[in-house]
């Protein structure tokens, strides 16, 4: 039952949350804070375990020949223990970002419903349960985008649901699909599909389904209209949501697809990978040029997620091992950088009311911390080394490369070249003389400002610490390699 | 041509003047007076199907049309109530003018 | 042992509440409601053990057999629906203690609720047990005839003019339907349905009566494009009563065609007429949908929802002839199909109700801000929706999944599909509404007339059917011990 | 799995750096010059400033010394780019608007250069299967993609060194950069390029057309950067395209090391000579340019006497440090048969006409700027005089191979005649180009620095100032759904109509009854 912990945890503290009412803040930030760290404790020793070789197991029977059941692997307890963790971070930034906001109650519980199901996507054992968990966490974002209520949230809302639950759709058919031809598949490294390994037609079928299925919230060129208009929502949700907890949930899947549910070999020569792929670079370059042009920082930053998300799913494509391996540690990686980003966007908005990259003259030296933050995921973004992002592109490149796949190491570097362009100006911008003066006191808020400087400091330890037992990069090679039949590096 | 034909035919053509009127007549009273109808039309033919067995008159249809007159009784009872409120509410017949706006639940 | 009659008692204890409701008074009648609601949850639940126990069983009212008598037939679906009948029923009486609560005694109407109430569960348990095809149409009288008159409770002269339309729709329809019992009478000479389902061979005649009564029973059904009374009676009744009618009545007449279609009549019997009914489902589940997007009064909508959810009911009869697993794994999801949509409709219905009766309008679009000052009823509507769009983890998910697996087993991927489709059209306008909810604004909310203790009714009813998910495998019992199963011999 | 492959980079105990041959020259250039630089830096800026000038010459001097001992792929890269990201900061440190512009560009270029790089890197490490730069380098040969890796590194080569056409980027980055911290990109930066000539160029990887196309590059750069350096207006400006011009001859040496094993040894020699010589020359003369013009009269007079030497040695007067460099050059090339090698050898003295023209223009130049922004202090003489010295000797006391054989042999009267007449062919055409000023004053300030790459600022400008505003309105329902739904509300009306329904209802009975019986 351990097993269900990670998800149980934020689910109650999520409902605790909603049942002590708008009034007792003081209650509910204690409740929230100490699921986080239990949550994390927990996780922390899930992955310890795992380390050493015990996964545990647990399923519920739901629907006829149909179990719910959560699995505590190494590859879904990376993802959930980016989720957990940044949730406990990004709840104290939360507290500090929404402390004159109204709705707290209805915030905050569904921040934490958000995190359980994403904990769920995580750890699902199945193409089922993982289904089941998916809609939760489409469903349980929604307040979070509309939470404003003005016309634009609502619309975002509306456009995020039409997406989600399209893409959802797609989903269904799919994992029913499978489920009748297949019954039940557990992910398997390497493959769980052999039983049906001939139905060529019917596999690539599925494989499209399930692609669009992930692909919406992976926010895969041309299903990614949602993402940029969801961040009307507070920072907070821009940040653990709508660049770590939601979106990686699709990137998530279209791991599991192709690692462990097709299984690279099975991928490869059904020929879905490699449109898959083209697919993804096409989304990197053009969501990377997109991003070029936007001056709202909130929709630059969305524009460079849905660029860097499809990295992810390149690499995963690609199907060579080092590259699957690039892939999972950058959904690590992505988070501490992007999250370290879109919460300095929301901390600048917050405290100055800023929003846009041409009125943000001033805010490096109102906000020196906070930007220099910035700076460093804005870098590590970038690919520059020895930041995080370096680690994990390399690992890309050198997979898209061992492959023999050129025409892909000359997408991620144009890209980290294209990255430079958009963040950049960003940081000349804030550098430039401006009508924000020094701070008298501090820059800003402190609940604020100490998740960002935790964030960076993230960001750059995971960079320094690349390839050591116990960082992300081991991490995801570790868990990558029996999909590659105990491949070792 | 045995005799059970006719009642069923008188009650076929019963059923049919019964149906148009419900479908056609406007005014409420001649709706309920047409479902009547279309009951005595349908009681008609039990009974006339009810007489072709051999060996006597089948007493399961009679049984049916005697409880069928009797749920008839009550849904028009029903209806003419109804109808009579709707009057005093509206001071319309039919129903396919729109009643006065306004009254909402 | 009195728990050998329980089908009579089903019967027998809700009459005895509706008379002694009646005597009563309008202030003790809610205690006997109560009482006798509380009788009948615990004799489902009896019932529903019973099934599960051993299997289904006939019992002959007053040691009168068939086809002299008049049988009732207990099995897994009749036992299902009688306690999902119980469940509901419990959450209208018990919220209709505070909406009912007037001491107007010129208001139209005033007390009748409880009897009439009453009297209408009692035909629906007897409609649910009977086993003949004429008990069949005598119960849908008794309760058209309740229903109408709950419909019209409220004395507004839309109310009456939606009872008179529903009036007229029933007697339509009883009149169509004693029709094809004649018909079917005079070429089989029996109206006991297992021995119907024995002896039915071809014939014109007998084709032409099932057919005649499946189409009354349609219009009863209200599916599309036989749905032209239901939003009218749905939406301007009182709440409760909505709620009953929506989640309960039209339950009624379609278990009785789910009989006929499918235990009743051999496979191909009647031609294309269950093909025929999944297309008119498919129908109803876009033009619902697409009609209740557009409405802009909440009752309306969740009425239109109603047309719209009704279509999924149908679509197990072309379903059903898709070979022996498409067969099992449809008729469970469209059993578990009805249950999450008689929860969660009930619940909305009555969340409905509150919030109508706390902003004294029904009007959609002034209802911004309902988020924060009446939590509880938004996330009814949420989660009333999320079973209706047939998201996991909800008892509709559970339904949407077995009936596209079942599409898929059976190799007819169209009408998964439709399923997919509808999911979205319900995602649609269940999200419009739920959107103004979230809307930022102050509401205005006017005085309560029903407690805020009520509330939490429509709020259980909606959260049972999510849960409802995990009932699954209860249901694909009652389902195998289901007389329609265990006649085609096979199992989910 | 402890140990993690040779491929992935394993934390900073990765990093591998070492002191080899190749290294030792590179070491001491770019140690001594990003020191000294940093000195006049330090006494030039005013103290409010001197942290914000210093936050980004501090890591660009880390990576640049760094890069000089970087032995595998990934700690070049690293110090590659910290040595190349933050000398944005150093450009752009007096906040003008050109210097905004310059600065713009000379990023787009260096993260496109850093992206050939490393799109180079990847491809070399996974072919050789090893991240050490030696094996490499040594693998790439033999690489399926050898001719991609070569085009790449050779593309971010050309864009750090301002081969044609982006010879630009030199005096775009210098020309609004303070002194000391131009002294440090003119002198150190620019030579990493030459550096990562030997340290990655494949060689024999590549056909000899390749080689030839190379050579050519360098050539026509050699000669284009000194025609567009002569057409400026300001010293940083001439200083910035005379670079250019110079790194065009590396960039020959770069073509030859791209040959066979032999031409490569000799063509490295000359690349570690040109290296040490222009460095140290080009730092020399900028810090010696920034003095003399805050000198007055005679001090004056001294400085541009002084300023000489270096400029003597970038033509390559006998005696001077360009003379060995350029010795070595020509040995290397002479290596090579075929039109192409040919030809560009009996070429290359003509190069030094441009040079010296190039340091005629800078002298003119210098004479006629007056005193620029106030400074705290004069700019101080003693890191200029520590590099004049280091010009002066470098080349002629390094103890290496190449240069121990061109001190042998260089001293010859045909050597001596041949790297002085150029030199004085300029000085007559000098003479008589004052037999015509009015085209004189035309062409004056023809080329603007950066040239073709002022096109680009105005491109990123688009993208930096003010970009066009993105904001999306919210949807009002547009007309067509109001449409819709008209025309769908009358239908379910019609449809509800007692007459039409209960009509409707009757038919579906009749289709029912006819299914059955069908």
């Amino acid at each position: 039952m351990i097993a269900w912990v990670p998800v149980a945890v934020p689910a109650l503290v999520g409902l605790i949350t909603l049942m002590l009412g708008e009034t007792r803040g003081r209650a509910r930030n204690a409740v929230n804070l100490l699921g986080a760290i239990g949550s994390s404790a927990v996780v922390v020793s899930l992955v310890r375990s795992a380390y050493a070789g015990d996964t545990f197991t647990s399923r519920i029977p739901m629907l006829p020949g149909l179990t719910f059941g959560v699995s505590t692997d190494l590859l879904g307890l990376l993802f959930s223990a980016v989720a957990t963790v940044l949730w406990g971070v990004t709840l104290v930034y939360a507290i500090g970002y929404m402390d004159h906001a109204r709705d707290r109650a209805r915030f905050f519980g569904f921040f934490a419903w958000c995190i359980s199901a994403a904990n769920g996507v995580a750890l699902a054992e199945d193409p089922i349960s993982l289904f089941i968990f998916y809609e939760v966490l489409s469903l349980t974002t929604y307040p979070l985008v509309v939470h404003n209520g003005t016309p634009e949230a609502l619309a975002a809302g509306r456009k995020y649901l039409f997406y989600a639950l399209g893409g959802g759709a797609a989903l269904l058919v799919g994992v029913a699909w499978l489920a009748s031809i297949a019954g039940p598949t557990p992910f398997t490294p390497g493959g769980a599909l052999g039983a049906v390994a001939g139905r060529n037609n019917e596999l690539r079928a599925i494989f499209a389904l399930m692609v669009a299925g992930f692909g919406v919230k992976a926010a895969l060129m041309p299903l990614h209209g949602w993402l940029p208009g969801a961040m009307v929502a507070p920072a907070p949700v821009s940040s653990l949501l709508h660049a770590v907890a939601v979106v990686k949930a699709g990137v998530f899947g279209i791991i599991r697809l192709v690692n462990e549910l097709y299984g690279p070999e099975l991928a490869t020569s059904l020929g879905v990978a490699t449109p898959l792929a083209l697919l993804a670079a096409a989304t990197i370059l053009i969501s990377s040029v997109i991003a070029l042009r936007q001056d709202d920082l909130k929709r630059r930053l969305a524009y460079s997620t849905i660029a860097q998300l499809s990295y992810i799913t390149l690499g995963t494509a690609l199907c060579s091992p080092l590259a699957a391996a690039g892939a999972v540690a950058h959904l690590a990686h992505h988070a501490v950088m992007k999250i370290t980003m879109f919460f300095t966007a929301g901390s600048v908005y917050e405290t100055l009311h800023v929003k846009k990259v041409s009125q943000m003259p001033g805010v490096a030296r109102r906000m020196p911390l906070t930007m220099i933050s910035f700076a460093v995921a804005a870098f590590a973004l970038a690919g520059i080394p020895p930041l995080a992002g370096f680690a994990s592109k390399w690992l890309l490149a050198a997979g898209a490369a061992e492959d023999g796949s050129v025409w892909a190491v000359l997408v991620y570097v144009t890209s980290g070249a294209l990255a430079i362009g958009y963040m950049v100006p960003v940081l000349t911008s804030a550098l430039r003389p401006g009508k924000h003066a020094p701070a008298a006191g501090p820059e800003s808020d402190p609940r604020m400002l100490w998740p960002i400087v935790a964030v960076a400091v993230l960001t750059v330890v995971f960079g320094l610490t690349a390839g050591l037992p116990g960082s992300p990069t081991h991490w995801a090679i570790t868990a990558i390699a029996p999909s590659f039949g105990g491949w070792t590096p | 041509m045995t005799s059970y034909l006719i009642y069923v035919a008188g009650g076929a053509l019963l059923y049919a003047l019964g149906t148009y009127g419900l479908l056609a007549r406007r005014h409420l009273i001649h709706k309920v007076i047409s479902a009547n109808l279309m009951g005595s039309g349908v009681f008609l033919i039990l009974i006339g199907l009810g007489n072709r067995a051999e060996g006597g008159p089948d007493p399961v249809p009679q049984a049916m049309v005697l409880t069928g007159i009797v749920v008839t009784v009550a849904l028009t009872a029903l209806g003419l109530a109804i109808i009579k409120r709707y009057y005093s509410a509206t001071g319309l017949t039919n129903l396919d003018d729109e009643p006065p706006a306004g009254e909402r639940p | 042992m009195l728990l050998d009659h329980l089908p009579a008692l089903l019967v027998a204890v809700p009459l005895t509440g509706a008379a002694l409701s009646f005597v009563a008074g309008h202030r003790r009648a809610p205690h006997v409601a109560l009482v006798t609601a509380a009788a009948i949850v615990a004799l489902a639940v009896a019932l529903v053990a019973r099934v599960l126990d051993a299997g289904p069983f006939r019992y002959a009212v007053g040691g009168w057999t068939a086809p002299l008598g008049i049988d009732l037939v207990a099995d897994g679906a009749s036992a299902l629906f009688i306690v999902l009948t119980a469940i509901v029923g419990m959450g209208v009486t018990l919220y209709a203690t505070a909406y009912f609560r007037t001491d107007d005694e010129t208001a139209y109407g005033h007390g009748l609720f409880w009897t009439l109430w009453l009297f209408m569960w009692t035909s629906l348990n007897a409609l649910f047990l009977t086993g003949d095809v004429f008990n069949v149409y005598v119960c849908l009288e008794l309760v058209g005839i309740s229903a109408v008159t709950l419909v019209t409770l409220s004395g507004g002269a839309e109310a009456l003019r939606a009872g008179a339309r529903y009036l007229y729709a029933s007697m339509l329809g009883a009149m169509t339907y004693l029709l094809g019992v004649a018909l079917l009478y005079a070429s089989v000479g029996q109206l006991d349905m297992t021995i119907l389902a024995d002896t039915l061979t071809p014939d014109v005649t007998a084709a032409t009566g099932l057919a005649l009564m499946i189409a009354a029973l349609v219009l009863k059904t209200a599916l599309v494009p036989a749905h032209f009374w239901l939003p009218a009676a749905h939406g301007s009744a009182p709440s409760p009563v909505s709620a009953a009618l929506s989640s309960l009545v039209v339950k009624g007449s379609y278990f009785v065609i789910l009989r006929l279609m499918l235990y009743v009549i051999p496979v191909g019997y009647l031609g294309g007429t269950d093909v025929a009914l999944g297309v008119l489902g498919s129908v109803a589940i876009v033009w619902g949908s697409v009609q209740a997007l557009f409405q802009t009064r909440i009752k309306q909508l969740v009425a239109y929802s109603t047309v719209a959810q009704v279509g999924y009911l149908f679509l197990v009869f072309p379903l059903a002839r898709l070979g022996a697993d498409a067969f099992a794994l449809a008729v469970t999801g469209v059993l578990v199909h009805a249950v999450s949509h008689g929860l969660a409709k009930a619940g909305l219905f009555l969340a409905s109700g509150s919030l109508m009766s706390r902003f004294g309008h029904d009007r959609i679009d002034d209802m911004r801000g309902a988020a924060r000052s009446a939590p509880v009823l938004t996330l009814t509507v949420a989660l009333a929706g999320i079973t209706m769009m047939g998201l996991p983890p909800s008892g509709g998910f559970g339904a949407k999944w077995l009936l596209v697996s079942s599409a898929l087993a059976g190799g007819a991927w169209w009408w998964a599909a439709v399923l997919v489709a509808g999911g979205l059209l319900a995602a649609a306008y269940m999200f419009r509404l739920l959107a103004v909810l979230l809307a930022d604004g102050d509401a205005v909310l006017g005085t309560p007339a029903s407690a805020p203790r009520t509330e939490w009714v429509p709020l259980a009813l909606a959260a049972a059917a999510v849960v409802l998910v995990a009932a699954v495998p209860l249901i694909t019992d009652l389902a195998s011990a289901s007389n329609i199963l265990i006649r085609a011999g096979v199992t989910p | 799995m402890d140990t993690i492959g040779s491929l992935i980079p394993t934390g900073m105990g990765a990093l591998r750096f070492a002191v080899d041959d190749i290294a030792v020259p590179f070491l001491a250039l770019f140690a001594f010059l990003w020191l000294v630089s940093g000195a006049h830096a330090w006494a030039t800026t005013p103290a409010r400033e001197r942290g914000r000038l210093f936050a980004y010459y501090v890591p660009s001097a880390i990576g640049g010394v760094g890069v000089a001992v970087a032995a595998d792929a990934i700690s070049f890269y690293l110090c590659f780019a910290l040595m190349a990201l933050p000398a944005w900061g150093l450009i752009t440190h007096t906040r003008s608007a050109e210097s905004r512009r310059a600065g713009a560009v000379y990023l787009t270029l260096t993260v496109i250069g850093e992206a050939l790089l490393l799109a180079a890197l990847v491809l070399m490490a996974t072919g050789g299967d090893s991240l050490l730069l030696s094996e490499m380098r040594a693998g790439a040969a033999a690489s399926p993609h050898a001719a991609l890796i070569v085009a790449l590194l050779l593309g971010s080569i050309s864009l750090k060194i301002g081969a044609l056409p982006f010879s630009g980027i030199l005096p775009l980055s210098y020309t609004y950069t303070p002194a000391g911290a131009a002294s440090a990109l003119a002198g150190a930066s620019v030579k990493v390029g030459a550096l990562a000539m030997i340290r990655l160029l494949p060689a024999d990887a590549v056909g000899a057309d390749w080689v030839s196309a190379v050579m050519l590059l360098g050539l026509i750069t050699a000669f284009g950067a000194a025609v567009m350096g002569v057409l400026t207006t300001t010293p940083r400006a001439v200083l910035g395209y005379s670079s250019a011009s110079q790194m065009g001859l590396v960039l020959i040496a770069g073509g030859v090391s791209l040959g066979d094993a032999g031409a490569t040894a000799l063509a490295h020699g000359a690349i570690v000579a040109f290296a040490l010589h222009h460095g140290l020359a080009k730092s020399a003369l900028v810090l010696g340019a920034d003095v003399a013009a805050h000198a007055k009269g005679r001090e004056r007079t001294v400085a541009l006497c002084a300023l000489a030497l270096p400029a003597l040695a970038l033509v390559g007067a006998p005696f001077t440090s360009g003379f060995v460099a350029k010795y070595a050059l020509k040995d290397a090339i002479h290596l090579l048969h075929g039109p192409v090698p040919e030809a560009v050898y009996a070429l290359l003295p003509l190069t030094a006409i441009g040079t010296a023209a190039l340091m005629l223009r800078l002298f003119v130049l210098i004479r006629r700027e007056t005193v620029g922004d106030p400074l705290p202090a004069r700019p101080p003489v003693a890191p200029w005089a520590l590099v004049l010295a280091a010009t002066a000797i470098a080349t002629w006391v390094w103890p290496a191979e190449w240069n121990r054989h061109a001190i042998e042999s260089v001293v010859s009267p045909d050597s001596l005649w041949t790297a002085t007449w150029p030199a004085l062919v300029a000085i007559a055409g000098w003479q008589a180009m004052r037999l015509i000023p009015a085209v004189v004053r035309r062409l004056d300030g023809v080329v603007v620095p950066g040239d073709v790459l002022v096109g680009l600022t105005a491109l990123l400008g688009r993208f930096d100032d003010h970009p066009r505003s993105t904001q999306v309105a919210a949807t009002p329902t547009s007309a067509r759904v109001e449409r819709l739904r008209t025309v769908l509300t009358a239908t379910e009306g019609r449809l509800l109509a007692w007459t039409t329904a209960s009509t409707i209802l009757v038919l579906l009975a009749v289709v029912l009854v006819t299914l059955a019986l069908s």
